[in-house]
């Protein structure tokens, strides 16, 4: 056990499955870097530095730089996903999507179905998302929804170092296509995460902290703010209960509930426009089998319905913040 | 004449079984037992197997929404293809797929594809697979003429190019994207030109023809199996009949259709080993009759097998294991 | 007045507006057909003959016919829109719309935004969606949430012959991008449909039906599935509302919510898998601002989380049908 | 030497406000005044004002990530670059597009692209307009060499072919795409032969080199305005920096980059006007001092302009008008 940042344990995970399972091969842009230039390769590492040194110790067969090109990065990954493979493609920016989404969504995604279960496709998409790196409305997007609709993918978005690598370990060994979603402002989040690989089950939330007057129910990069909300209302003895479903595909229903069963109220925190989002589809979950249980209108506490502005006083308002957060769990309390 | 007999009744075989299958399918169509779309492949039998002749179940294809002939000639059963055309639940695919997404890993085909320009980007993973791994063995990408302008197929042609995956794109242009004619939806002189243009090798072949087509592959193969990456063929072909089943194309006169017709493949063959004394016509009919009743008894079961159970099949094999 | 098809409708709306303003143009894969042939160019007027006679009509100046390009054939739309046009683009199937998403999303939607109201995108982008047709997997989807969660755009989903006349001609005549997806299974409806140009506002419901028990709120092709169970309910007494909101984006929230102010239950019937879809979104709103009214949980009747299968026997349990939205409303009326 | 003395002002000046821009938006990034994620144009400076020079306001172009050199040789004011980089309510964009997404209409710019080949379709669309309209104007369509690889970039390609839209292609060549060298990333044996096989004319030109950019750009007007459809260059640069402002270039060796810094276009042009004896030093230097005026006031007042007030900035303009 030691610490590490968020980063470091993404990049652990990579480089120790890639020892364990030879069949594991990365495709994407600059994962490597440097390939054509007069100096040396090998040096970037992503754009986030997830990849450093996995080149190095791997080399050009297993970490594959490719021309820009999203829909042949997908595809050939599904590709040789389907014939054996277990590919780590990487989407650089989660915005990206929609230059290959086909890929993902009709291609990837469906093949098991389509074929009648005589397909499988082990692929891993990893891709960066969210705001607040001031990276304007084509580069702070989550999409997040975008991938938990799609039947036949599942989504992950790890809150903190530690799901990251036991997440990341489980995408890379699971038969399906996952879609592992790093969320860029918790990069730099260190906490303890064991040298060895381990495993996170899929479809398990994490009760990131216990309470019984109100359940927020929060994603990735919100659960952290989540967290500090609950920590404050504690001072003041109001006991919050966070949790992080960590998948949102495929989602544990079952802690949700039991968790509003025990609190009756609930806040949905979700880094995302408000329409089709995460926080309506756990609402939505909710005012159906939870009903009976709820004393207060759910609240969701989303971006509003606006793509990401550049201006730093913008973007802050736009993310869901604390002040945003606190306001609604005092809404359910009321 | 380098192929033997048996190659050559194989040969005969396959295409004869791709022309009386799709005759097939578009009656059964009209009639109501088949589903949904069907896009026949009649008139380019020579072109999918001429493509196939000699891969192995090992090579694999990514193929399009005209499909049913690339499977066949891949070797993959015409009952399975037939029950899951009828949407049965021992179909090829349990009946979930249909004719557009009909697949048989185990022959190396991976699908039919109802997203034009689908297949490419997939089929250059295939062959990196096999690059990867050293086997030797390729993967072919079949691209429509209409296909050959969506933004997919040029960045796999890129990809397989930079990454010197062992792809091969056989682009089958059979004048017309449903109702465009390539004149017009291509700007480039040509499809092969354009090819070209990324680095790769692309030979124009007469797709009539098994045997320019079969002789083309033998170049593709031997590049792509020597390690010196992808390369392409265009395949010239006819499309005898609309995009699909029941076109009335007013875009093509009569004398153009007409004119098609005369480049059947299937004749063309025939003269060609009959005439070199290879195969006698006896040989050539005796696998007619044969073809006929696999088909036909391909019907009968089909029309007679059970369909899916919803209670059961509706939501299994979304995913390996989910939750 | 005149009793006209769907089909009809949708064509009467994209001539008429043609001869009343040069500036809209078409766009699309064999919307005239075709092309280079050795015979007739125009005769097939787009698959399900949405564009017959336009090309005859207006001539291949406004009538264009493209490659299967369709990144390029939305971005030639957006950025003819911004620049002085007012184009109707054609994405034969949604399903396609992994190949061009991102001139969608990241283009179209967000230019006005990102260039600080600078600019417009006046366009139309018309795509034939749903089930029944046993397309399968890749040409049988909906997909209204993927663009309902988009800011920027506009999504239109007509359910009779009417609204599709006035919802596209406001579609044509408004000057943000707009998202019009017909209705596959409806294209052969016959409804009372004005000959003159008209339009419907977006973001108004249509009450389909008044009713006092219980609420349904459906989309696109639902709303003629809930108006049939609601007449089965009517036979026996129990008055159903059935509430069209017509258009998902705007949606006409307080339509939605007088009507569970007045009922108290709620169902929500929308084609598509169920996972943060516009089932979801209702039912999220509702357990916010409707709270206090429900007497009942919300259900939510969709398709399952599964890709659209091939066989007729299959798909039509897929797709929400009057047994399943029947059931539901027997559950929130218990 | 073809142009006026105003004309060679004009020019040098646009490629001097570039360079000064650039210097000072590394400075300020670096400062921590500008937020966000900045890609200079710096060494390219020939490049942009070379394709621009003969647009009118009218004429439109698509730009990309790396697009304040682009904005500048179009027109562009600095002073609402400066504010728009700094997240200024008065910035052109209110503060919202930021350097990514710097637009300005009234210039006939539609706007900076952060997404990688997003920008050519939307081009052929403006140029699309020009054709119906018939208003003799045209479209450029800037691309990166890394863009190169992009399949929207080739379907824009391909379509602007077919519809014969009066669109250039302007393919700027730095050398790299991000952290690849296009040696690399583009697999045909360049990106001029690759696009040639679209069917397009496609010139290799020196980008460093404002009057062979000229040149070639009035080759490509001449035929996009008389109808006969597109047209393209491949303007071969250098890139004097890293891919974004810090990028510390392992890949790059130091002799690459110094070799780089020798085709800089600034005095390249100073040497060939005032050897041609067409305009002073004094001339040249003035510019540079009405320049450095010019970016200093920009600085300036963006330092001291407001920010977006979020009550009432942050849900507006997202549509101009909904519900
Ligand atoms: C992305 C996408 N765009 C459009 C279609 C509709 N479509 C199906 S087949 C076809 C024509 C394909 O033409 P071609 O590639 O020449 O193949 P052919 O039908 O001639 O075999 C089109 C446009 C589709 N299925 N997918
Ligand atoms: C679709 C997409 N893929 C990847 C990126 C990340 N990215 C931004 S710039 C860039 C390199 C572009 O290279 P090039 O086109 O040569 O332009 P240059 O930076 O050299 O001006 C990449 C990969 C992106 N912004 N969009
Ligand atoms: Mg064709
Ligand atoms: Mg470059």
């Amino acid at each position: 056990m030691s610490r590490k940042t968020y980063l470091q344990a993404i990049n652990e995970a990579i480089k120790q499955e890639m020892r364990r399972d030879a069949n594991v091969i990365c495709l994407g842009e600059d994962i490597a870097g440097g390939q054509g230039g007069s100096g040396e390769p090998g040096g970037v590492g992503s754009v986030f530095g997830q990849m450093q040194g996995v080149y190095k110790e791997f080399g050009p067969e297993r970490v594959i730089d490719t021309p820009i090109s999203e829909s042949a990065i997908v595809g050939a990954a599904a590709g040789a996903a389907l014939t054996g493979l277990r590919p780590i493609a990487e989407l650089m920016f989660v915005d990206f999507v929609g230059v290959c989404f086909d890929q993902i969504y009709n291609q990837a995604a469906k093949f098991r179905y389509m074929f009648g279960g005589k397909a499988k496709t082990p692929m891993v998409l990893r891709t960066a998302a969210g705001a607040g790196f001031r990276g304007a409305a084509q580069h702070s997007q989550t999409l997040h929804p975008l991938f938990t609709m799609v039947p036949g993918l599942k989504v992950v978005m790890p809150s903190n170092p530690y799901d990251a690598k036991g997440l990341l370990i489980s995408a890379i060994r699971d038969d399906d296509p996952v879609i592992f979603i790093e969320q860029k402002i918790l990069f730099g989040m260190e906490g303890e995460v064991p040298d060895e690989a381990y495993r996170i089950p899929f479809g398990e939330a994490n009760v990131a902290r216990e309470g019984d007057a109100a359940t927020i129910v929060a994603f990735g990069a919100m659960v952290p703010r989540a967290l500090a909300v609950a920590t404050e209302f504690a001072r003041q003895g109001v006991s919050i209960e966070v949790v992080d479903p960590r998948t949102t595909s495929p989602l544990d229903e079952d802690t949700i509930l039991e968790s509003v069963e025990k609190t009756g109220r609930l806040v949905v925190v979700d880094e995302s426009p408000p329409r089709c989002s995460m926080a309506a589809d756990i609402a939505g979950l909710v005012a159906d089998k939870g009903f009976g249980w709820l004393k207060a209108p759910i609240k969701q506490v989303t971006c509003p319905h606006t793509p990401v502005p550049f201006a730093p006083v913008l973007e802050d308002e736009y993310m869901p913040n604390p002040r945003r957060i606190a306001e609604a769990v005092k809404a359910v309390l009321a | 004449m380098q192929l033997s007999r048996d190659d050559l009744k194989r040969a005969y075989r396959r295409m004869v079984t791709i022309r009386v299958f799709e005759e097939r399918v578009t009656q059964e169509f009209a009639a109501g037992n088949i589903p949904g779309f069907a896009h026949v492949y009649l008139g380019q039998e020579a072109s999918g197997v001429g493509v196939c002749f000699d891969l192995t179940d090992e090579d694999y294809i990514g193929s399009t929404h005209r499909g049913h002939g690339h499977c066949i000639a891949k070797g993959v059963d015409v009952r399975g293809m037939m029950h899951e055309l009828m949407g049965k639940r021992d179909g090829l695919c349990g009946g979930k797929g249909g004719s557009m997404h009909i697949a048989d890993l185990s022959k190396g085909m991976l699908g039919a594809n109802a997203i034009v320009g689908g297949a490419p980007p997939i089929a250059v993973g295939a062959a990196l697979t096999q690059k990867y791994r050293k086997t030797g063995k390729v993967a072919v990408a079949f691209t429509g003429d209409g296909a050959s302008n969506q933004g997919t197929v040029f960045e796999a042609l890129n990809m397989a190019v930079v990454l010197k995956a062992p792809c091969i794109f056989a682009f089958e242009n059979n004048g017309y994207g449903e109702h465009t004619a390539v004149s017009y939806a291509c700007g480039a002189p040509s499809i092969a030109e354009r090819v070209r243009g990324f680095g790769l090798p692309c030979d124009v072949v007469d797709g009539m023809d098994f045997f320019a087509v079969h002789e083309a592959m033998k170049r593709a193969l031997d590049h792509a199996r020597a390690g010196d990456g992808p390369y392409a063929l265009e395949l010239q072909c006819k499309r005898f009949l609309g995009h699909f089943i029941g076109d009335p194309q007013a875009y093509r006169t009569p004398s153009e259709l007409e004119e098609a017709r005369s480049h059947d493949p299937l004749p063309k063959f025939r003269k060609r080993v009959t005439e070199a004394g290879v195969l006698e016509a006896a040989d050539l009919d005796e696998i007619d009759r044969l073809v006929a009743g696999e088909v036909e008894a391909a019907v009968a079961s089909g029309m007679a097998a059970a369909v899916p159970d919803p209670s059961k099949d509706l939501t299994r094999d979304v995913y390996v294991k989910y939750g």
